[in-house]
């Protein structure tokens, strides 16, 4: 009875530091996307707000949250309404299985990968309704596009997963990241690079990051699915997005780059550097890239990432059985 | 090689103009009927459009069609008058694609309909406006004599007297840059 | 009149009319006036099967401003400001086209000087059309950090056409008869050091963008014009030279001093968006070999023929017209006077307005994303197509 | 072989995403080429050749007057017509000047009447209108008028950009006369 009620406890205490979490991130992450494609574009960035605009994220959320929550002519005001949350929540609870540290993990699941992986479904729903509820001609397309592409991309993306999976006989991060050593040549990137590389571009198609961003492309769609959106509902898109890069990239290090492990002292610090060092190098992709096309993108993902996350599955499997 | 192209046709006036001094080479006065065969010659030609435009005189609103060569350039304005009762011409946009907007762009302004053109719609100006800016006024317009500049006319219809300042009589010679400050 | 309500439902005069040939179960979509891709305040609608353009159709005059009717109450020498604002790309084209086209008309001999540093400034001025084309497309084909990289080395040239012109961006320094400033020293000291820089930052541009695959693959084979559909359409420049046509003005009815020069017309023959890209691309470098030689050529002389024209002068009788080559394809201004203080009529042909047409056509069939790709392509500026 | 020798074209071609990162990432470290406006400022040099809006030329006698003689071809000669220029009245005469020059009159003798001073009693200018072409200045008979080399100029209604330009011309010329006061930016609007 009392190991339910501290685990309840100590889940409700998780939930709460991981919102705050998401929300400081959020700002950090603002504020670093915008610094960088400033100092990429050989300009300052934000400037004018603090010194060297640090509090700029933070004003851009006052803004957000100080705007006239508007709802189109026609649309479906529950829909309308409903998509931006669900964008947001389910990616809180992606981050519950996510190994900061040895004993610094919300709650450590057996099945954590499952978990993440089943909430990430969440994700589309949301976009999906976004651009249906809104009655928007650029929504509804952005909204197609969502979906089409976050469908194809979960394929290799949990094929790549696997891989590790096979490997190391686990689906709970926890266990994954004790397994690998401190030094990058025991991490699992070493004996899963191309799973490495199918994951990170599958992340990439699967948080619609430039140059995959096609849902919102803005010199096709305007703004995608959240064309309509004003206020906090783009910021809760907008935060989700910045969630959901957290989470894939978290996932990321506990599964390829050894999680809270590297060499010298152990801990979250580790693992706080290795998502932030993925983290801007999506920065860095989108600040380089242009976007590809639909199709193309399609086409990269069943004719290329599929069948190789599949060789690379068997592969595995194949090596796990003889040795 | 424009020669041929104008003996095939029942021009009103063909005359050949100085580049230096008007940057054309060729002017071709034709009637409307003609309007369609002649883009179609100049397309066998691999002529390409530049422009429609019209201009509003005395004697009406005289359609100017100006063609190019890409490789050998040749500018040859076709102009074709149409008097201000009944602005009609037939379209030459399934012909040249291109001209369906430069037709367009002659409707809204003048006010001439180009039969056949497959969207006669406004295409510069709003839909629910019903003026057509460019036409002047009945006192301000300045008849076709006096605006262009004279060329060397090859041949001419017989009593085609357009070129022709009013007050003179019709032999029309080539004239010198001088002798336009006769005109009425 | 009309019914703004009514408008929201069934759309406004020109979707009601596109609407009429649309197949069932298509989407109509309006793409503009305000949309990121069209530059400005390009309406296009659409007709969509998927993401698949069934048909297209261009709708303009949100930025038309009637200049040829402007052209009615100003004289000559009034009208010429009105030339800075037609293309905000290559101004200086226009105001050449004028300016040659009036003295044309007035048989006005521009004297030499004055004729060098017109090809001196048009020519920079085509580098940064071309540069902000080049920026604002990889902008519409969704990459952000190029465009920073070009308004970088146009600013450099901006700074030298600032000392020719007054001006950085609607420059309208050509008078009838020359020019209004002359080169200083200052200005030659800046375009020599731009040249090699600008030639050091081209393997760049290279290299980030025009190499780079995602680019390659999305404008590589899209929207293929061929030399049929260039000449049924009438459009010129880079898209013409695009599609294996060697016409450029400069070369065809060679004005100005343009003969002296050695320069090549770079002419692609695939006819795809890439053939026009490298078109432009190439264009930069032969612009600044022209500029190069001008600025060793440069003569000593006035800049401005002795009792230019004031406002108040009154062309000839007579009709005129004068052809250019502006970052767009040939501009071309026809004056007709008939000796009266201002022109009987001023027409303007604009390079945009004939290339803009055959989008309609090039469309059809392509995916929305391609569309785009395509409209890019065509260099579009809105305000020259309007007029 | 093609299709293998295609297989492998991709996989090179997927090089040029590393050269791309390596430019970003290159230019990531170099310094900005922006300039932070309010606390710096571009090089003067480059408004020395800037053309703002234009100012009245000051007499040489006189600093705070202008060389304007009024004789309005600037403002027929502007093709947005944002010039105006009213021209000084004759001087007021007392009545017993009146009296006089009546008195005169009627003795049949040829009076001279004061006539107008030949300078402008209001020089206004509507820069919101101004394309900035010169045709004013190269219309002027007396050089009167040029471009200003104004570059920073802001302001939040369309009457901040009516300008009198005989109230600028008095300013400059209070502040050259006392240059201890002299602020940087010299800006007069219209009240």
């Amino acid at each position: 009875m009392n190991g339910i009620a501290t685990e309840l406890i100590r889940i409700v205490v998780g939930l709460v530091a991981v919102a705050a979490f998401v929300g400081l991130n959020g700002l950090v992450l603002v504020y670093a996307e915008r610094k960088g494609a400033g100092h990429f574009q050989r300009r300052p960035g934000p400037f004018e707000v603090g010194p060297h605009g640090v509090i700029q994220p933070i004003a851009d959320a006052l803004k957000l949250i100080g705007k006239q929550l508007f709802t189109p002519d026609n649309a479906d005001p529950y829909l309308f309404w409903l998509a931006p949350l669900l964008s947001f929540f389910p990616v809180l609870l992606m981050f519950v299985p996510l190994p900061f540290g040895p004993v610094l993990t919300v709650w450590e699941v057996d099945l954590g990968l499952l978990l993440i992986l089943a909430f990430a479904g969440f994700n589309v729903l949301a976009l999906l309704l976004a651009g249906w509820a809104s009655n928007n001609k650029y929504g509804l397309l952005g909204a197609g596009r969502a979906v089409a592409q976050s469908v194809a991309y979960e394929i290799p993306l949990l094929l790549a997963v696997l891989a590790i999976a096979f490997q190391t006989g686990s689906l709970n991060l926890s266990t994954i990241v004790t397994q690998q050593g401190s030094w990058p040549w025991q991490w699992n990137i070493v004996t899963q690079p191309l799973a490495f590389i199918i994951y990170l571009v599958s992340a990439l198609g699967e948080t619609n990051r430039a140059p995959f961003d096609l849902p919102e492309a803005e010199s096709e769609l305007t703004a995608g699915f959240h064309t309509e959106y004003s206020g906090m509902g783009f910021g809760m898109f907008f935060l989700a997005e910045y969630a959901n890069m957290i989470v894939v990239c978290g996932v990321c290090t506990a599964l390829f780059l050894g999680g809270w492990k590297g060499p010298g002292v152990d801990g979250f610090w580790w693992y706080l550097v290795k998502v932030y060092a993925l983290l801007g190098a999506m920065i860095w992709f989108r600040w380089t890239y242009p976007r590809i096309r639909f199709d193309q993108l399609l086409n990269i993902n069943w004719k290329w990432l599929l069948p190789l996350a599949t060789l690379n599955l068997l592969g595995t499997a194949f090596l796990m059985k003889v040795f | 090689m424009m020669e041929t192209v104008f003996d095939q046709l029942s021009t009103q006036c063909v005359a050949k103009c100085d580049y230096a001094k008007t940057g054309l080479h060729w002017s071709v006065f034709l009637p409307a009927s003609e309007i369609v065969r002649a883009a179609k010659l100049l397309y066998k030609e691999e002529c390409f459009l530049e422009d429609i435009t019209a201009i509003d005189v005395k004697e009406g609103y005289l359609v100017v069609y100006r063609f190019n060569h890409m490789d050998r350039p040749c500018r040859v304005a076709l102009r074709v008058l149409v008097p201000h009762a009944a602005p009609k011409l037939p379209s030459i946009s399934h012909v040249f694609h291109g001209a369906e907007w430069h037709e367009r762009e002659t409707h809204d302004f003048y006010g001439i309909e180009f039969s056949d053109n497959p969207n006669l719609v406004p295409l510069l100006l709003p839909a629910d406006l019903d003026v057509h800016p460019l036409q002047k006024e009945e006192g301000a317009r300045a008849s076709l004599a006096d605006l262009l500049t004279p060329c060397e006319v090859l041949r001419a219809e017989p009593g085609f007297d357009l070129l022709t300042p009013k007050a003179e009589e019709e032999g029309k010679k080539a004239k010198t840059a001088g002798a336009e400050a006769t005109g009425a | 009149m009309r019914n703004e309500k009514l408008d929201l439902v069934t759309g406004d005069f020109y979707t009601q009319n596109f609407q009429k040939g649309a197949r069932e179960n298509t989407l109509i979509l309006n793409l503009g006036p305000q949309h990121p891709s069209t530059h400005g305040v390009l309406r296009v609608l659409l007709e969509l099967d998927g993401e698949y353009v069934l048909r297209a159709e261009p709708v303009l005059g949100y930025l038309h401003r009637m200049h040829e009717k402007m052209a009615e109450v100003k004289t000559l020498v009034q009208y010429m400001p009105n030339m800075g604002r037609v293309d905000y790309g290559h101004p200086l084209a226009w105001n050449w086209a004028f300016a040659g086209a009036a003295e044309r008309l007035g048989g006005i001999e521009v004297p030499e000087r004055a004729e060098f540093i017109r090809v001196i400034s048009t020519e920079l001025n085509r580098i940064t059309s071309h540069l902000l084309w080049w920026g604002a497309y990889i902008l519409d084909l969704g990459a952000f950090t190029p465009i920073m990289y070009a308004f970088d080395d146009r600013e450099r040239l901006l700074d030298m056409l600032q000392i020719l012109t007054g001006s950085r961006l609607t420059y309208s320094s050509f008078r009838i008869g020359g020019v209004c400033a002359d080169i200083n020293d200052k200005f030659i000291e800046l375009c020599k050091d731009f040249i090699p820089y600008m030639r050091s930052r081209l393997p760049m541009y290279k290299a980030l963008v025009t190499d780079n695959i995602i680019l390659r693959k999305r404008v590589e084979e899209i929207g293929v014009f061929d030399q049929d559909m260039i000449r049924r359409y009438g459009a010129t420049g880079p898209v013409a030279r695009g599609s294996g046509i060697d016409y450029d003005v400069r070369r065809a009815e060679p004005y100005s001093v343009y003969d002296r020069f050695d320069w090549q017309v770079p002419v692609y023959q695939k006819g795809d968006a890439m053939a026009r890209y490298l078109v432009r691309l190439d264009e930069i470098e032969q612009s600044m070999r022209i500029v190069e030689q001008a600025l060793a050529q440069l003569p000593e002389g006035k800049i401005i023929v002795d009792k230019a024209p004031k406002y108040t002068w009154k062309a000839p009788k007579g009709e005129a017209c004068f052809p250019v080559e502006g970052g767009r394809g040939l501009i071309a201004v026809h004056v007709i006077s008939d000796g009266g203080k201002t022109p009987y009529k001023i027409k303007l042909r604009a390079p945009g307005f004939s290339n803009l047409s055959l989008f309609a056509e090039a469309s059809r069939g392509t995916l929305l994303a391609d569309s785009v790709a395509i409209l890019g392509s065509l260099d579009l500026i809105i305000p020259e197509i309007d007029r | 072989m093609n299709p293998i020798k295609k297989f492998f074209r991709s996989i090179a071609d997927l090089w040029s995403l590393i050269v791309g990162l390596q430019i970003t990432g290159k230019y990531f470290c170099q310094k900005h080429v922006t300039v932070h406006y309010p606390r710096k400022e571009i090089d003067p040099e480059i408004n020395k050749t800037y053309r703002g809006h234009i100012e009245l030329v000051a007499s040489p006698k006189d600093p705070a007057k202008p060389k304007c003689i009024s004789c309005l071809m600037c403002v027929s000669a502007c093709p947005s017509g944002c010039i105006t220029v009213v021209k000084s009245k004759p001087p007021k005469l007392s009545p017993e000047e009146e009296q006089a020059i009546k008195d005169a009159e009627a003795r049949g003798e040829k009076v001279k009447k004061p006539s107008a001073p030949k300078e402008p009693s209001q020089w206004k200018y509507d820069f919101s209108l101004c394309s900035l072409c010169g045709t004013c200045i190269e219309a002027c008979a007396v050089d009167s008028i040029r471009f200003s080399h104004e570059l920073y100029v802001v302001g939040t209604s369309r009457n901040d950009f009516k300008y009198d330009l005989l109230a600028r011309l008095r300013s400059q010329a209070e502040k050259s006369g006392h240059p201890a006061e002299s602020k940087p930016e010299a800006e007069t609007k219209e009240a």
